[in-house]
């Protein structure tokens, strides 16, 4: 057993427990909203030669810090090498050479389906959010795809109200049908459990509670009828490097980002 | 052939009421110097086009000088939402607008086709998304090989496009580098270009010879603006000023507070206000 | 992953008999010392893949180890025609070969297809061209926006692609610059590739983040092949020997010389024999 | 008048004479086999800014010595940059960037058509050429093209093998027939006169003989009957500045190409 340490929020669980599913072989694309937390913590653990995209056209970026935009300088510094983007989104993403397209989500439903467009009706929005930017075709050009999200009634719904990007539409083999060759949704990991897709109806269904959560409070905080699996185990808790290197590289992350203060008055 | 001229006499001569536009940048080398000279020159009925509209389309959607938006993502890079183009969208407020909007795929396959001289784009996009059902000008065509269906989209072809670039040489061609973008598509897909740069150098002839270089006869003006760029960045000279893009948060929340801000650092300022603004943010180079 | 592998292991373990396979290079570097490692381990029955076949397919031709090619453009550069394949195509001498033919528009846009994960490229072209009449994989699909009528081919997508380039990193990333031509889409679309290199160097740190890089990942073996695009050149390291091309129009224009001439300075040399073929080309870098 | 020289050969006429058809602000797209001399005189004489492209990537070029091949180092080291051929021929060239194309050809008709693939049929060819490269698409692609090549009966023929390339087909309004918008062949220079198409049968015509040549010769020497447009005028010789420039530039070209020997027997 690995050295643990007792305090961590739910979201360094979150955060650590997706690092963990990054493989070093991994080829991630961090699209729009994701946890770039979770990539870098898996290259800076476990993972020293994972690949890491951003849409920006910087391919195996090494950030010593987080960025707090998709194209900040520090990615095209320590990337491998920067491309045009109109040459990532063909010859990297479409080309097929992402192992992982890793998504965040504003709603989400139980087959994997995210919606970041509008919150309300399409023309006539109650909410005009950002937008799927790169993730209709991250959806569907990486092998498989991870999504992370904090918990919430008004993130996890029954019916989303814009498909952004297709996880596994109405389930089964609802994918197959529309011609897409990719596996989709294959593992979520929220704040309080991770989540892999049911073998044949595709749901999302619990397969691993965090230390300390309940099933009560997965529910309470999902807007969907919750499946857990019949082994449901406990995630491991974060190890003592593993919170480290998370609040270390968020230290450094909040530093640099002080220091380019704001624009001095005239 | 190229022109250098002030900013304000490269924007008047090359963007009109009604254009289709695009101030291109992604993230890196955003052309605030140049759409705030738009703004101060009050065009009016604008298509704007970009991949990731950011601050300067959510000031002129919010001043009321754009009736179409063309995107694919309307957020504020790493902070948010855009609030001035959610109350036009949301509220019609100062004006309805109409949106055209796609996945940052289509938008780049759509200013390829555009700088390649095609009708349109074909690409492996859009499935099971729920764009492909609100955009008429997603469409499909098959592969007359494999009978695939593939996602087809019109090319951008821009009245003009105002893009910002670390350096032009004494004959007019221009360098980017870094975070390239859709810069070099932009160019070449619209009818007139406009290249903000932050320094003119004597000539490219050291450059290695792989670099993205504009040659000087794909550009109709270029206006020399340091600083340019803020508070996006622009790599080599100066760093992105996050704070001001969170503040922005706070100024566009509120419409009186927007307007006061674009009188108070747009309309009365002028481009060469830029080069003060990010002295604190160069880098040691 | 990537290895570092001898030249001849790089071969035996990519190729195979009946491959379709690209040894690509625009003029410049040519993957001459792979071609003739596979030449030397006898591969037959292969479909070649090429823009500009030159030297090494008149060689393979030559030696009856091509079923197929597939080309833009069948010549010696800067001299004129190919014998060897002249010989095959006219008499059918080693053996017939078949002819897939294309204009360097055509092959530029299906090896970009094949990088780009399609199944087919589409663009403005062949139109009045006789070859839209003789290669049916000459075929049209119309912009569903416009209705123009453009031409449409297969995506390249070799068994393996095989090039060489300036320079690899410890990690196995691959530096390719100068006249850089087709190599990254072929290296792309490939299932396999293998990549001659002029040396090894520690890291690619220093490197300007725009230059043409393929990722280590993305390449199947490396092997440290000095001078190995001679008669070709490489940028930085030796200037073509254009004697060797003006030569080879006298050794290929007889069956007989032609065999000799492969057995000295092919059969019988190995890879380690380029560099001091290009010892007296080397510029000062 | 500028100063003459009294002796030059038919090809220096004709490289000259082609020369002075381009302008400084032309964008010239060098294809194979059309002959670099004349874009790189005019560059070095009246046209110093022309812009010479290549279709190996090179894009304003300004070569010291002539290349063997379009894929010479030369050329990219004098480049304004050096792009990947599919962006050359996808943004470059098919985004109609490019003013003149400029084409050797092994046949012409009188309609401007050109082959170079095959002699004979193209199945069971008697000779095979090298083929188009990139002269199919610079055809339809540039907005004029100019063509060179020294008269003989078997280059000038009344029927071409193999449609390598379009001129104007049939003539007249064939191009337009076939939705080509470009002007196609405008210019046609050999090593005896100037030719250009008629404005409505689009047949090449000659319009100006270079000096010492008769109608005969150039009858002689085409495959076609050969039409001479009433206003027949004479080719300027070459003045002392063109001759000693293109002179000077197949000098240094052949001292250049001489220096790498071959290579050394082991």
């Amino acid at each position: 057993m690995s050295e643990r340490e007792p305090g961590f929020t739910p979201n360094e669980m979150m955060t650590i427990a997706a690092s963990r599913a990054l493989k070093n072989e991994d080829v991630c694309f961090v699209g729009i909203g994701a946890p770039s937390a979770a990539c870098n913590v898996a290259r800076l653990t476990h993972a020293p030669d994972i690949t890491l995209i951003y849409e920006s056209g910087t391919i195996g970026t090494a950030p010593q810090v987080l960025p707090l935009s998709i194209g900040d300088g520090e990615l095209c510094d320590t990337a491998v090498t920067t491309v045009s983007v109109p040459e990532m989104f063909r010859y990297w993403l479409q080309g097929g050479r992402i192992s992982i397209g890793f998504l965040g989500a504003a709603q989400l439903d139980k087959f994997g389906n995210i919606n970041t467009t509008v919150i309300g009706d399409y023309l006539h929005p109650k909410t005009r959010l950002p937008g799927g930017g790169g993730a209709p075709e991250i959806a569907t050009s990486s092998k498989e795809i991870y999504i992370t999200m904090a918990q919430s009634k008004r993130g996890m719904v029954e019916t989303i109200d814009f498909y952004t990007s297709f996880g596994h539409g109405e389930g089964g083999d609802h994918r197959k049908r529309l011609g897409i060759e990719t596996s989709g949704p294959t593992l979520l990991i929220t704040d309080l459990a991770i989540w892999k897709p049911d073998l044949d109806t595709k749901e999302f269904t619990v397969v691993s509670l965090h230390p300390g959560v309940s099933r009560a409070e997965v529910q309470a905080t999902c807007g969907w009828t919750v499946k857990f699996t019949d082994a449901l185990e406990e995630t491991p808790a974060p190890t003592a490097l593993e919170l480290k290197t998370l609040r270390d590289l968020q230290a450094r992350t909040k530093a640099a980002h002080a220091g380019t203060g704001k624009e001095k008055a005239a | 052939m190229v022109k250098f001229l002030p900013l304000s006499e490269a924007v008047a001569g090359n963007l009109n009421d009604g254009d289709t536009v695009a101030f291109e940048g992604f993230t890196h080398l955003i052309p605030t110097a140049a759409a705030h000279e738009a703004i101060r020159q009050g065009f009016g009925e604008l298509t704007l086009i970009r991949m990731t509209p950011d601050l300067v389309y959510d000031q002129m959607i919010g001043m009321g000088m754009a009736r179409k938006i063309v995107f694919s993502y309307l957020g504020n890079p790493g902070v948010g939402l855009l609030r001035r183009a959610r109350d036009a969208i949301e509220n019609g407020f100062p004006r309805p607008i109409e949106v055209e909007e796609h996945s940052h795929a289509g938008m780049a396959n759509a200013y390829e086709a555009g700088a390649a001289g095609l009708p349109c784009a074909m690409f492996r996009g859009y499935r099971g998304a729920g764009l492909a059902a609100v955009n008429p000008n997603i469409k499909t065509v098959s592969c007359p090989f494999t009978g695939e269906v593939l996602a087809a989209v019109p090319a951008i072809r821009p009245d003009v496009t105002f893009i910002h670039a670390q350096k032009a040489d004494r004959k007019g061609n221009v360098l980017v580098e870094g975070i390239i973008g859709i810069q070099k598509e932009a160019v070449l897909a619209a009818k007139r270009a406009v290249v903000t740069v932050e320094e003119v150098v004597d000539s490219f002839d050291e450059l290695h010879p792989n670099l993205t270089v504009l040659p000087s006869w794909t550009i109709s003006a270029i206006s020399v603006v340091p600083g340019g760029s803020h508070p996006s960045y622009t790599h080599g000279y100066y760093i992105r000023d996050n704070a001001a893009y969170l503040e922005w948060d706070e100024i566009s929340a509120d419409r009186e507070k927007f307007q006061a801000w674009m009188q108070a650092n747009v309309i009365e300022k002028t481009a060469a206000d830029f080069a003060a603004r990010v002295e604190h943010l160069r880098t040691a180079a």
